[in-house]
């Protein structure tokens, strides 16, 4: 769910914009050094967005019978890691803002932090912790790939939270709002995801 | 005796992007036919395939597959799938599964069969198409060959009744060719009724009993194999080349090397036979 | 395929040089942004949606894009009507009610207002970025981010993410055709280890071709610039002067 | 007169898991020849055409380029690799620029040369391949045959002496197929060797000047075009078909209407040609 074109005021445009763009940096200060070492893997990653794209355009089957797409968040930082995802996830959000109409430009910020930094990150520590813990890695993998989604639109709504405080209980309030909403809507497609995110993996060791 | 399997009437479908690919397709596929639809890329023809099991759904116009015309509900659908299978063109691109067992095994297990019945359909598909013994191999290691068998196998063991193939012989050198059509011929026999698409025209000319040409999204030419190959002006408009023994066979009839013959020779090895007659009747002559 | 971007090469104003589409609608978006002014919003609609019209854009598929967003906007409008308070109600102008215990749920006059001014900014602000990507192909956006000195790595990568979106969608439609064709996605169950399948299959993919692309590269002399030309820029009086005159009326609505 | 352009001397390559898939290579290519290489799937073709531009390296054995042997030096294969262009069969793994122009001029702006001169080449192999109308237009946007002619286009603007085509076409129809192999024989005209490979022996036959079959990883037959056709033993150790029109030549021969021909005909037209002059003899005779 990406906050749409316009729906942020400009203070946290801005803001939020600022807060992204140290992630994005450090994404491609590691990128650089990646291609310095090895020039093909510019056109792997050039691929893999292309890749992170498709599968963010998929339909989802979800057990509500709705259908909808998948963040590719968990399956993307198992694949290449949280810091190159905060580059890949920015390159597929501004693919789905010029090409798809999702999303949008002042809003990519915030919606590349909740996306392409918190999921990713998310997902990425508990898959670490659940190695630490001695689970096994699909279960690790699950939750991890659970947690990044439900981390997204927490965040999500968080950002909507902030930027629109309720008149009574004020940030907090907002946020129970926004967060009830989507934890509703997005549940279900979020343990789809996780599912599916197993399911790859192992296809992917059978190789 | 012929019976249509599939009948479609003024097919009409156009892409998002407002294309319009099939312009008004009235054809019939006769049971138990080897079927071959010619054209130049972007003729129609994989369109026109994607609408025979129901994947796209035309703008106006109908299909009936053995008299009843296509629904398309989700249980129709099912049905209709398990019976009119599609091969597409490129195997490297469309074989998903880890190993050879796994992917042809995909289609019987989404059937919802017991796992007797599956595993017969897929040890049947297999032996059929020769790849038994690739069972255990992982699909990307397969040569192009194997790969083309493997895709015919994995539609083969849904035990369909009519099987589409998209270019079955395409990117493959003549020794592989030969044994796709083998291996065709044989489904055929077995009684299944064949369609696919070639831009080999020697290949159609020399297997297909039936040929429909279709060009810009239009049916040109229908009908037998013969009775479409001797309309010279059809393949002039459809750009297509005609067949290099037709044109030698009609050469040396308008030059009465020897009589218009009742079967028109498909092969090489045909016309050289017919050659050796007239050459013996010529020498006799001379005497 | 994808429709936005194949208006984009084919419009009106397809020759016209990004830099004027690019800052004009920025500019429109940024500003209606700022001033969160119904009447600034509706006129950058309008003249958006004008605009849009007369690059040829069929209205149809304008307004099929316009409908496109309306979920989340009302996902994020309700939350935002919709007040909770332990206490009596705040405040006047209520027009719905009902209580629960103590809890009280209501709608007032002031969010419904506050809710419908978010919803016009949005739409316009919508609007801007429909004119900017339906009328610029991507490619001049990236000769506009080479200009302005982005990381040309940065660049490159876009570049190459767009030219295989395309090839890779292809696939991923091969690929579920195949497997809808033999009765995949037709529960719960076989669509999810279907789309298990797919994904995997494309992940794998796109790696092969990543390798096969590598060795193009290299035959064509190794890695070097991807985008190396660039377009002339020239100022155009017209679009100086839309510019100016759209800058005037905006800023004297939101004055006034 | 003919003077190798590249000599390969008993190339043998491996790959990652193992298999040899050359089992020592010795060949000559000849400068301004048209040359096709034909062989079964898996022959070992394209690892050939890989070597050729140093790519791949040779696990052993030598390549020499116009007398000098390669080097796998960084300096070295970027001169070779300008001078050696290999457009890959799927333009898809060739293509990889947003636009037809950024990557036509792609190699060009890789050799370091003024604005200017990039900018004539470009135009040049523009023009050469009909692409000029499509410049502006999005790689991903073409249709398959606009696709193959841009793939040329890419490889033509380096100005290369040796133009390597891997299946050039291969997935066409017969319209598009006849457009690739006019341009291919205006870019031979202009001087450049060409070296290709294809499945399509009837092509191979009418088209080139030296013929090279490799099977199994090995050569089995180098030599002009017509001493190789002419060895029956070779195609079928190989897998090969034979050309349809030499088969009806020797048939032909075989039984007297007509002698031994100087030029071997290419194309059905030709033998045609020679058929009427026999019938016209044999009529004469009959009288």
């Amino acid at each position: 769910m990406h906050i749409a074109e316009g729906f942020l005021p400009l203070k946290w445009v801005i803001i939020w914009w600022a807060i992204y763009l140290p992630f994005l940096f450090a994404g491609m200060k590691k990128i650089h050094k990646l291609v310095a070492d090895a020039p093909e893997v510019k056109m792997m990653l050039g691929l893999s967005g292309a890749f992170v794209f498709v599968l963010s355009a998929l339909k989802l089957p979800s057990v509500t019978g709705s259908s909808s797409h998948p963040t590719g968040t968990g399956l993307g930082t198992a694949l290449f890691g949280p810091i190159v995802m905060s580059v890949l996830g920015f390159i597929v959000l501004l693919f789905q803002a010029l090409l798809l109409a999702h999303g949008g430009l002042t809003t990519l910020g915030a919606n590349g932090f909740s996306m392409a930094v918190a999921g990713p990150f998310v997902a990425y520590w508990i898959i670490q912790l659940g190695k630490r813990l001695g689970l096994s890695f699909r279960v690790s993998l699950f939750t991890g790939a659970l947690l990044g989604d439900l981390a997204t639109y927490s965040v999500t709504s968080f950002q909507l939270a902030l930027a629109f405080p309720a008149a009574t209980g004020g940030v907090a309030a907002s946020f129970l709002k926004f967060s009830s909403i989507f934890l509703v809507t997005q549940l279900p497609l979020a343990i789809s995801e996780a599912i599916l995110t197993v399911i790859v993996m192992n296809l992917l060791f059978k190789y | 005796m012929t019976t249509p399997i599939i009948t479609t009437n003024n097919l009409i479908y156009r892409y998002g992007d407002g294309t319009e690919a099939l312009k008004g397709i009235s054809l019939t596929l006769n049971q138990g036919k080897k079927i071959a639809i010619l054209g130049n890329n972007g003729a129609g023809k994989s369109t026109f395939f994607l609408h025979l099991n129901g994947i796209l759904k035309p703008l106006s116009g109908s299909i009936t597959f053995k008299g009843e015309r296509i629904q398309y509900t989700k249980k129709y659908l099912q049905a209709l799938r398990q019976k009119v299978g599609i091969i597409f063109q490129n195997p490297d691109e469309l074989l998903f599964s880890p190993t050879v067992f796994e992917d042809i095994s995909y289609g019987p297990r989404n059937l919802g069969l017991t796992k007797d019945a599956i595993e017969r359909l897929v040890h049947w598909a297999m032996k059929e198409t020769g790849t038994l013994e690739l069972q255990k191999k992982a699909t990307h290691s397969l040569s192009i060959g194997q790969k083309k068998r493997v895709s015919i196998a994995c539609v083969l063991s849904m035990d369909p009744e009519l099987l589409i193939l998209d270019e079955p012989t395409a990117g493959l050198d003549s020794y592989y060719a030969k044994k796709i059509i083998n291996l065709l011929n044989q489904i055929n026999r077995d009684g299944k009724t064949i369609v696919l698409s070639t831009h080999d025209i020697n290949f159609a000319f020399e297997w297909a009993d039936e040929i429909i040409i279709l060009h810009d999204g239009k049916v040109l030419g229908n009908g037998g194999r013969e009775e479409i190959f001797l309309q010279k002006d059809l393949f002039q408009k459809a750009n297509l080349e005609r067949p290099m023994i037709l044109d030698l066979y009609q050469f040396l009839i308008d030059n009465d090397y020897f009589p218009t013959q009742k079967q028109i020779p498909r092969t090489k090895e045909d016309l050289l036979k017919l050659l050796s007659i007239s050459t013996s009747r010529i020498l006799k002559n001379g005497q | 395929m994808l429709l936005i971007d194949q208006y984009a090469y084919h419009n009106r104003f397809s020759d016209i040089h990004a830099f004027d589409k690019v800052t004009f609608s920025l500019f429109m978006l940024l500003f209606s942004l700022f001033a969160r002014d119904m009447k600034v919003s509706f006129t950058v609609f309008l003249i958006s949606s004008i605009m849009i019209l007369l690059a040829r854009i069929p209205i149809k598929y304008y307004i099929k894009l316009l409908v496109l967003p309306i979920t989340f906007i009302l996902l994020g409008l309700i939350p935002l009507m919709v007040n909770f308070s332990l206490n009596a109600i705040p405040g006047s102008e209520i027009i719905f009610d009902i209580s629960m215990g103590k809890l009280f749920i209501y709608v007032d006059m002031s969010s419904v207002r506050a809710a419908f001014q978010l919803f016009m900014v949005s739409i316009g602000s919508i609007s801007c970025l429909y004119l900017l990507i339906l009328t610029t192909p991507l490619v001049e956006i990236l000769y506009l981010l080479k200009k302005w000195r982005i990381s040309p790595l940065f660049i490159e990568m876009i570049a190459i993410t767009y030219r295989f979106l395309f090839t890779l969608i292809e696939t991923a439609a091969e690929i579920y055709h195949s497997q809808s064709s033999r009765l995949g996605y037709t529960s719960f169950r076989t669509g999810l280890t279907s789309l298990g399948y797919l994904t995997t299959a494309l992940f794998l993919k796109s790696f092969q071709k990543a390798a096969k692309l590598h060795q193009a590269v290299e035959s064509r002399g190794g890695y070097g610039e991807f985008i190396g030309s660039e377009r002339e820029y020239s100022l155009s009086l017209l679009n100086l002067g839309v510019f100016m005159i759209v800058l005037l009326l905006l800023v004297l609505l939101f004055t006034f």
